[in-house]
């Protein structure tokens, strides 16, 4: 008997269709993976699975939990369906714990609400579970708080909470989206381990098709609210019978052409000579001044004319650190940086403005990086507060249009608000912005990352047509390995604040030599890997 | 933890030492010799300057201003000009009116706070929420002065169950003494409670919304439960400040309250002393007043550190 | 914090506090609670001029030589009766037998030399100075008698040893009469709750008639309205001079009270800057007298209650001359007179003292002088202020103020007084009015004195301050004039 | 901050929002009193007559007249002139002054600067703000301009934190970095960049000060220091009929209503304008 079954399910919030024609099932012990990009309404079927859908909106069709049909349940009911037959962790493991309550009484509370077992129950079984999840006693006593956890630890603590009852489902909505690589891997191992030794069916939502395919026995494809495709993972993707799932595809695994290789030889765009950057640590009492935190620690290296480099590591590692120190938004505390040869800022001598006009930076957050005040125009042209001749009337139009039209977006868009655009579309205005004074060296600080996965294939062909194009190099910073392995010619790996390998890109994937590179490289789930062993990694497991 | 409230405490003696400073400056300045205010309008003008020597009005400046200080941190605050009598005396008086009825204000405005606020939050855009905000709305808007004038018309001239005012002393009981503050009381409270309950509705609603609340649903706890458990703590914290702000307005604030009520409090004993240009009182309660809200801001700070693990000091 | 157990605590205090107001306060018969609207500055009438200071203390506590009656007249205080030589600058007083200071110490005439002295001396801080000026020598003939010899006649003397800072006080206990009063009257002090009240209960061993009250309480409301509440609420049992007229009406349709409307000694004038251009012109000055329209004032500022005056004298005393026609209100005259003076579009500063005659009177009058053409300033100062600007730097153009000591016409003889008049001619009057000690004499040199000043139109004299109290029907004796700034409660009682 | 700019939608949405309305209106309903009473009045506020004074509301006099004979409806329009121009001018004061003092610390965060202007912020909070006004207005004496003064140094402190914590926040986004990286300095980020984006801010609060500079000014005219006659003010008007209260109810009741009614309205305005520029907050934020 299947431990979910989800047929027509049609969801409207406030008279929109979010949802609709939605079946599914999810036996015991087995894995469905739920695939789709943003706004295809993934997380809205787990929240009308679990009835804690938003307020306004109406469903219809039929869901049973555990051989109940939720549409017979009252809140009470669905109060005691919750966390007892079905569990939920969520993606955002920072604010999913309660600041103020510390780790063992918000485990123990799944238990006391459900069977009001004495305090003292509870805390026993807390700890057997915060065991289960791989936080032991020693050095995660049941009174930490979770401020005192990383991201990778606090999301094992919800997953200690979603199971404290040992729920027939679990539900994990994006569960790692927010972690590393590496916390990624040791997080979809715990689960797929909970699987097997609870018989517990899991729903595991995710945009990343290469997580779902090393893990889910059957998979569904949402978009734009219905199932486009489901079915055995293997038969799905050997089959790819509908247009998107192929789509979704081949932009998962992109890789865009590039023509050129690097002119070395030529004096060094940029050059990073033994930079260090600390930062103060608040003192611990009044009298013990605490050492400063070394983020950049001595890190040196070179970019030369057209090369695109890129700088990977996990978070934390300093190579946003260093990415502001290049742009010199913070004054370095060692070593110097050098434009095209010339200083253009060392420790104890703040940036030569000049200077400046030969490398800018596009950010992260498409939707941070505009002031939601001005027009296109005028964001675009906001380098040229650089140049001194600054340009009037018609050469500065076409300075405009020719920038826009670079990146693939209209003249006419000049006039429009940020608003009035879309994520990919920002992502091109800002590297429109990048362009326009010409520099010789763009940073990009996690440019792609917050994109969905059709629209950053789309920018990174943008980039790769640029660099070749116009004799451009770019310093790539990303925490994914894959998008660093598809755009750049040579890859530095950062750890704690240093370098510890640097290479042409391919001999850096195919053998990395440093211990760390390895074990960075063996926890990026690839989607080709996958798909080539076919199942038979993950089947020898199943029967041990 | 102790270095935050170490760094606290120091920035906040600065300030008192600045406060002092700014007062004595300002009180220099008020035209009106309180020797000749004294002495009345036919006074023999050698006898007025008699009495100013007498007072120890010509001292210089700088030599008043630390014979001040000094006598501040023996708790002797000078001999007030008018009352001869010394002010720390004057003060300790009016403080056993001001206190009792700063907290018994407080105490009315945080009970009528904290329900309305909680349930407005709770039921978010339903007709109770709009009702009580509607409430705090008005409430804010009317002049405590003028809805003491209605209280008294009411209360004590028409239906006779509250004296108009005064204060028949601590002696007289607690009953007694309490039913005299009971409509200053109410008057105070108004605007606070309003103030409050949007307070503590705003930061609640804010809490609903936090990731932590969903997955409290998520393990099964009711709504009502998961506010209570989760919400009510997280959105106190911010609500402390606000008492402690509030704390500090109606100590000094009760000033038209208590002449409209005739009590013999710290706001009046300081407004006739200001316009009896009896500068040693004026002085005294104001770096009092401001030493109080000095206090009470540290208090807040040290309740945050309780109530918020995160400002602990880490493992 | 839980907030259930508040919650039960405060309710029970505010039931509690609702249900204790039910029961209205039985009034008992033997004490009585006073209003006053200002707190004296302290309790020793011969350490500072504050009217409140005598309003409580004057004959209660505190009693002089001599003393003013009800109406005015001078009756004998500790001195039973006195002797004066014939060329009247020896006066020879009998002393009261058997009395004594609330401490215990005797009352001899060792006390009366030392009151005497210490207000006469050199470094003396006693506000009425002026009073004792002509006093040369105090001899003590024996504990019951005391000679004091005048340098130069002065007719008003037993009219000056009745005030309120000529009262005798004990030599041991002087110094501290301003918290702790020591004197030698029917009530002796109790408790001063500093911005409240001022208790004093009745003095067992007095030395005269046994008054019929225990205990007398003065509480100190001055804003107008917690006093108009006060008495509606039963909290107060008399409000001699009650601030606000305009609630009189309500007090007289309750059998509950009993409105008391009499005259006091407050000469109620607009002063003018006489030394300040174009006041300095009499033309303009007229022109401002005329401009006034002293009944509109008082039914405006003070509800029907005050006699208007023509000079600065009051109406009750035998001695007054009705002078009001001369400067009747006359719009056309007092423009005529601007013209004549060749003053046009006239801005002037009138400063206002916080009383509500001054405030409410202001505006009425800045509206009548916009009739003709005259811009009144109006900034309201408080009395400290008052003092700085206009009494003491002369730093005004028009004020009003309301002058309570009792015949204090001659402050107009004085150099330099505020509204700087100063005529010689009138200092002559003044200087023969001291001397004549026959009363025909004496009332003829006072009307020529009120003469004067009127056809000089020093100031605009407006009205004269009705004495406006209200009072418990079943309360008896309280003064309905107040011929000096005094609450004598020695013959109030408890109506059966 | 994604706000929906285009000024054709706001104004819709402006208009659906109830309280917006509802403030809106009322707020304008005094502020077109004052402006009226420039040119007309029923009858000339200032001039008295003392025979017909406290009628109570009647078809000659609509909201009656006070202890002098002078028109309610008269003095309450002049009134809304006098309250409205001290509240404007006192906030205005905070808002120039404390503004750019937080915008100055927020560029220099952690500096001495930034140091002194918050130390000197908790000073003047910490400073009973009616008390100081009161002796302001006794030391310099009362009127309308010193009442402003008073007032408006109390509105600095309140500007100053609110832009310095608004700014503070956007230091760290990226098009601020941007910015930087483009080669501008503190002053012009300040002014391009930061200021435009925390007008919002700015103005919901100043609804609010608004409202409290009205209450202010009342209170200080209550007790004597606000403007002085013959300027009529609604602090006065309650100050005049606080002992007729009993003999003329309406002398006091039609000023506290005026009051009442005008902060009221912009406080409503204030919370409309505060859900209308941020969509985020749609959700009825107190």
């Amino acid at each position: 008997m299947s431990a979910l079954t989800i047929s027509n399910l049609r969801v409207d919030i406030r008279g929109k269709t979010v949802l609709h024609d939605i079946d599914m099932t999810l036996e015991p012990g087995k894995i469905l993976g739920v695939v789709g990009e943003s706004g295809s309404g993934k997380s809205m079927t787990a929240l009308s699975v679990m009835q804690l859908l938003p307020r306004g909106s109406r469903w219809s069709g039929e869901i049973s939990v555990a051989g109940n049909d939720l549409a017979l349940m009252d809140e009470p009911a669905l109060c005691q369906m919750r966390g007892r037959d079905v569990g939920m962790i969520f993606q955002e493991p920072m604010t999913a714990l309660n600041p103020v309550q510390n780790i063992g009484d918000q485990v123990a509370e799944t238990v006391r609400v459900h069977n009001g077992a004495s305090r003292r129950e509870a805390m026993t079984i807390a700890r057997e579970m915060l065991d289960r999840v791989g936080l032991p006693a020693e050095n995660f006593p049941l009174d930490r708080f979770p401020h005192d956890l990383s991201g990778g630890q606090r999301q094992r603590v919800v997953i200690a909470q979603a199971i404290a009852l040992r729920p027939k489902i679990l539900i994990a909505d994006e569960p790692t989206t927010a972690l590393d690589v590496t916390t990624q891997a040791q997080i979809l191992d715990l689960l797929k381990q909970l699987v097997r030794d609870e018989d517990m069916g899991l729903m595991l939502i995710t945009h990343d098709l290469a997580v779902v395919a090393g893990l889910a026995d059957t998979i569904a494809i949402l978009k734009d609210g219905e199932v486009v495709e489901a079915g055995a993972t293997h038969s799905v993707f050997r089959g790819m019978r509908h247009p998107y799932t192929r789509a979704l595809f081949s932009a998962s695994a992109h890789v865009p052409a590039r023509k050129r290789g690097p002119e070395p030889a030529k004096t060094p765009v940029l050059s990073v000579a033994d930079v260090v950057r600390d930062y103060a640590q608040p003192r611990r009492n009044l009298f013990a001044k605490r050492p400063p935190f070394r983020a950049v620690d001595h890190v040196g290296f070179e970019i030369f004319h057209g090369e695109n480099v890129g700088l990977v590591g996990e978070s934390g590692c300093g190579k946003s650190t260093l990415a502001r120190a290049v742009l010199a938004l913070d004054p370095l505390q060692g070593g110097e940086i050098r434009l095209n040869g010339h200083v253009f800022s060392s420790a104890g001598d703040g940036p030569h403005p000049e200077l400046r006009a030969r490398m800018q930076v596009v950010f992260q957050d498409p939707y941070g990086s505009f002031n939601p005040r001005h027009r296109v125009r005028r964001l675009v042209t906001e380098p040229f507060h650089l140049v001194k001749s600054s340009l009037r009337g018609a050469d500065l139009e076409r300075r405009i249009d020719r920038a826009l039209t670079e990146v693939g977006l209209s003249s006419s868009d000049a006039d429009k608000y940020i608003h009035e655009f879309s994520g990919g579309q920002r992502q091109r205005i800002a590297i429109a912005r990048a362009l326009i004074i010409e520099p010789a060296l763009i940073v990009l600080d996690e440019a792609v990352s917050a994109l969905d996965v059709s629209i950053r294939a789309q920018i990174l062909d943008l980039l790769a047509g640029l660099s070749d194009r116009l004799d451009l190099s770019y310093l790539f910073i990303s925490h994914d390995l894959s998008v660093v392995r598809a755009i750049t010619d040579r890859v530095l790996v950062m750890k704690a604040g240093q370098i510890v390998e640097q290479g042409a890109t391919e001999s850096i994937f195919e053998n990395p030599q440093h211990p760390y590179t390895r074990k960075l490289v063996a926890a990026t789930p690839s989607l080709e890997a996958a798909l080539a062993g076919g199942r038979t990694g993950h089947e020898e497991r199943i029967n041990p | 933890m102790t270095a935050y409230l170490l760094r606290r405490f120091i920035s906040l003696s600065l300030s008192l030492v600045a406060a002092s400073l700014v007062i004595f400056l300002v009180m220099e300045a008020v035209p009106g010799d309180p020797a000749s205010f004294m002495m009345g309008i036919n006074a023999d003008p050698a006898a007025v300057a008699a009495l100013r020597e007498q007072l120890g009005l010509n001292e210089p400046l700088p030599l008043r201003y630390l014979g001040w200080v000094a006598g501040l941190l023996q708790g002797d605050f000078g001999v007030s000009y008018t009352y001869r009598v010394p002010v720390s005396e004057l003060i300790a008086e009016r403080v056993m009116i001001s206190l009792p009825l700063t907290l018994y204000a407080l105490a009315l405005s945080t009970l009528i706070a904290f329900p309305a606020g909680i349930l407005a939050a709770a039921r978010r855009n339903s007709a109770t929420d709009l009702s009580v905000m509607g409430a705090t709305q008005l409430g804010v808007a009317i002049p405590n002065f003028w809805f003491a004038m209605i209280l008294v018309l009411v209360f004590a001239i028409n239906l006779r169950w509250f004296s108009a005012g005064g204060f028949p002393g601590w002696d007289a009981g607690i009953l007694a003494a309490m039913k005299s503050l009971t409509l200053p009381a109410i008057a105070l409270a108004l605007p606070q409670a309003s103030i409050l309950a949007r307070v503590m509705r705003s930061s609640l609603i804010d809490t609903l919304d936090e990731d932590f609340m969903r997955t409290a649903r998520a393990k099964g706890l009711s709504r009502s439960q998961a506010l209570r458990r989760h919400a009510l703590r997280n959105a106190l914290i911010p609500v402390l400040t606000i008492i402690g702000l509030q704390f500090s307005f109606l100590l000094a604030g009760g000033i038209i309250i208590e002449n409209v009520f005739y009590l013999p409090g710290l706001g009046r004993l300081v407004f006739q002393a200001i316009t009896q240009r009896d500068l040693i009182v004026v002085r005294s309660v104001v770096i009092l007043l401001v030493f109080a809200v000095i206090v009470v801001t540290f208090l807040v700070d040290l309740a945050y550190a309780a109530a918020d693990p995160r400002l602990r000091r880490r493992r | 914090m839980t907030k259930y157990p508040m919650a039960a605590a405060a309710v029970s205090m505010l039931a509690l506090g609702l249900g204790l107001g039910m029961t209205p306060a039985v009034a008992a018969k033997m004490d009585v609670s006073i209003g006053m609207q200002l707190e004296p500055p302290n309790l020793d009438p011969t350490g500072g001029a504050a009217a409140a200071i005598d309003e409580v203390v004057y004959a209660n506590v505190f009693e002089g030589l001599t003393r003013f009656g009800p109406d005015g007249a001078i009756l004998p205080g500790l001195a039973e009766s006195w002797e004066i030589s014939e060329d009247g600058l020896s006066y020879t007083f009998k002393l009261r037998e058997g009395a004594s200071f609330h401490d215990g110490s005797a009352f001899d005439a060792e006390d009366v030399k030392f009151s005497l002295d210490r207000a006469r001396a050199e470094d003396s801080t006693n506000a009425q100075k002026a009073l004792f000026a002509d006093i040369s020598s105090v001899e003590v003939v024996d504990p019951a008698t005391v000679k004091v010899m005048l340098a130069k006649p002065n007719g008003s003397f037993l009219f000056n040893m009745a005030w309120g800072d000529a009262v005798i006080v004990a030599t041991e206990s002087a110094d501290g009469n301003a918290a702790n009063p020591v004197g030698t009257g029917p009530f002796k002090f109790s408790e001063w709750a500093k911005g409240d009240r001022v208790e004093l209960e009745r003095y067992a061993d007095y030395w005269g008639e046994a008054v019929k009250l225990d205990q007398v309480t003065f509480k100190f409301i001055s804003d107008p309205t917690a006093a108009f509440a006060a008495m509606m609420a039963g909290d107060l049992d008399a409000f001699p001079a009650f601030p606000a007229p305009e609630n009189l009406t309500q007090f007289e349709a309750d059998p509950r009270f009993e409105v008391i409307i009499g005259s006091s000694e407050g000469e109620t004038i607009l002063a003018m800057n006489n030394k300040k251009p174009p006041l300095d012109n009499i033309k303009v000055r007229q022109a401002i007298t005329h401009a006034i329209d002293r009944q509109a004032i008082i039914d405006g500022a003070m509800f029907g209650y005050g006699t208007p005056i023509g000079t600065h004298f009051a109406p009750h005393n035998p001695a007054y001359v009705d002078l009001t026609g001369q400067s009747a209100h006359d719009p056309e005259k007092s423009r005529a007179l601007l013209a004549e003076a060749g003053v046009s579009d006239l801005t002037l500063a009138l400063k206002l003292p916080p009383p509500s005659y001054a405030r409410r009177g202001g505006e009425i009058i800045a509206a009548q002088l916009r009739e003709v053409g005259i811009t009144a300033e109006i900034t309201n100062v408080e009395w400290a202020q008052w003092l700085e600007d206009v009494f003491k730097a002369k730093n005004f153009d028009l004020t009003i103020v309301s002058h309570t000591e009792p015949m204090d016409i001659g402050i107009y003889g004085r150099d330099d007084y505020y509204f700087q008049y100063g005529d010689a001619d009138f200092k002559a009057i003044m200087a023969d009015l001291a001397n004549a000690t026959d009363p025909d004499a004496r009332t003829e040199l006072m009307q020529a004195a009120q003469k004067k000043i009127a056809d000089d139109a020093v100031n605009a004299y407006l009205f004269q301050l009705a004495r406006t109290g209200v009072a418990n029907a079943k309360l008896k004796g309280l003064w309905p004039n107040s011929p000096t700034q005094a609450n004598d409660m020695t013959g109030v009682s408890w109506e059966e | 901050m994604r706000g929906d700019h285009s000024e054709h939608s706001f104004v819709r949405t402006a208009i659906g929002h109830p309280a917006f309305v509802t403030g809106f209106v009322l707020s304008a309903l005094f502020v077109a009193l004052a402006l009226i009473s420039f040119v007309w009045t029923p009858f000339d506020p200032t001039r008295l007559a003392i025979s017909n004074k406290l009628q109570s509301p009647s078809p000659q006099h609509w909201l009656g007249t006070d202890h002098f004979g002078r028109d309610m409806l008269s003095m309450i329009m002049v009134g809304a002139r006098v309250s409205i121009a001290v509240a404007f001018v006192a906030v205005g004061i905070g808002m120039i002054i404390g503004v750019p003092l937080g915008l100055y610390a927020a560029a220099r965060r952690g500096s001495l600067i930034d140091e002194i202007i918050m130390r000197g912020n908790d000073l003047v909070f910490a400073f009973p703000s009616l008390l100081l006004a009161i002796m302001i207005t006794a030391v310099f004496g009362p009127g309308a301009v010193n009442a402003i003064i008073a007032i408006g140094i109390f509105n600095i402190p309140v500007f100053a934190r609110l832009a310095r914590g608004a700014a503070l926040s956007l230091w760290t986004r990226d098009f601020i970095l941007a910015a930087r990286v483009a080669g501008k300095g503190r002053t012009r980020i300040s002014a391009e960049h930061i200021l435009p984006n925390i007008a919002n801010l700015l103005i919901v609060q100043g609804t609010i000060q608004f409202s409290l500079a009205i209450l202010a000014e009342a209170a200080l005219a209550y007790v004597g220091l606000g403007a002085q006659p013959p300027l009529p003010s609604w602090g006065r008007m309650l100050a005049d009929a606080q002992t007729l209260i009993s003999l003329a109810p309406h002398m006091a009741l039609i000023p506290g209503f005026a009051i009442i009614i005008t902060v009221l309205g912009l406080n409503l305005m204030g919370d409309g304008l505060r859900d209308l520029f941020d969509p985020k907050l749609r959700r009825g934020r107190g």
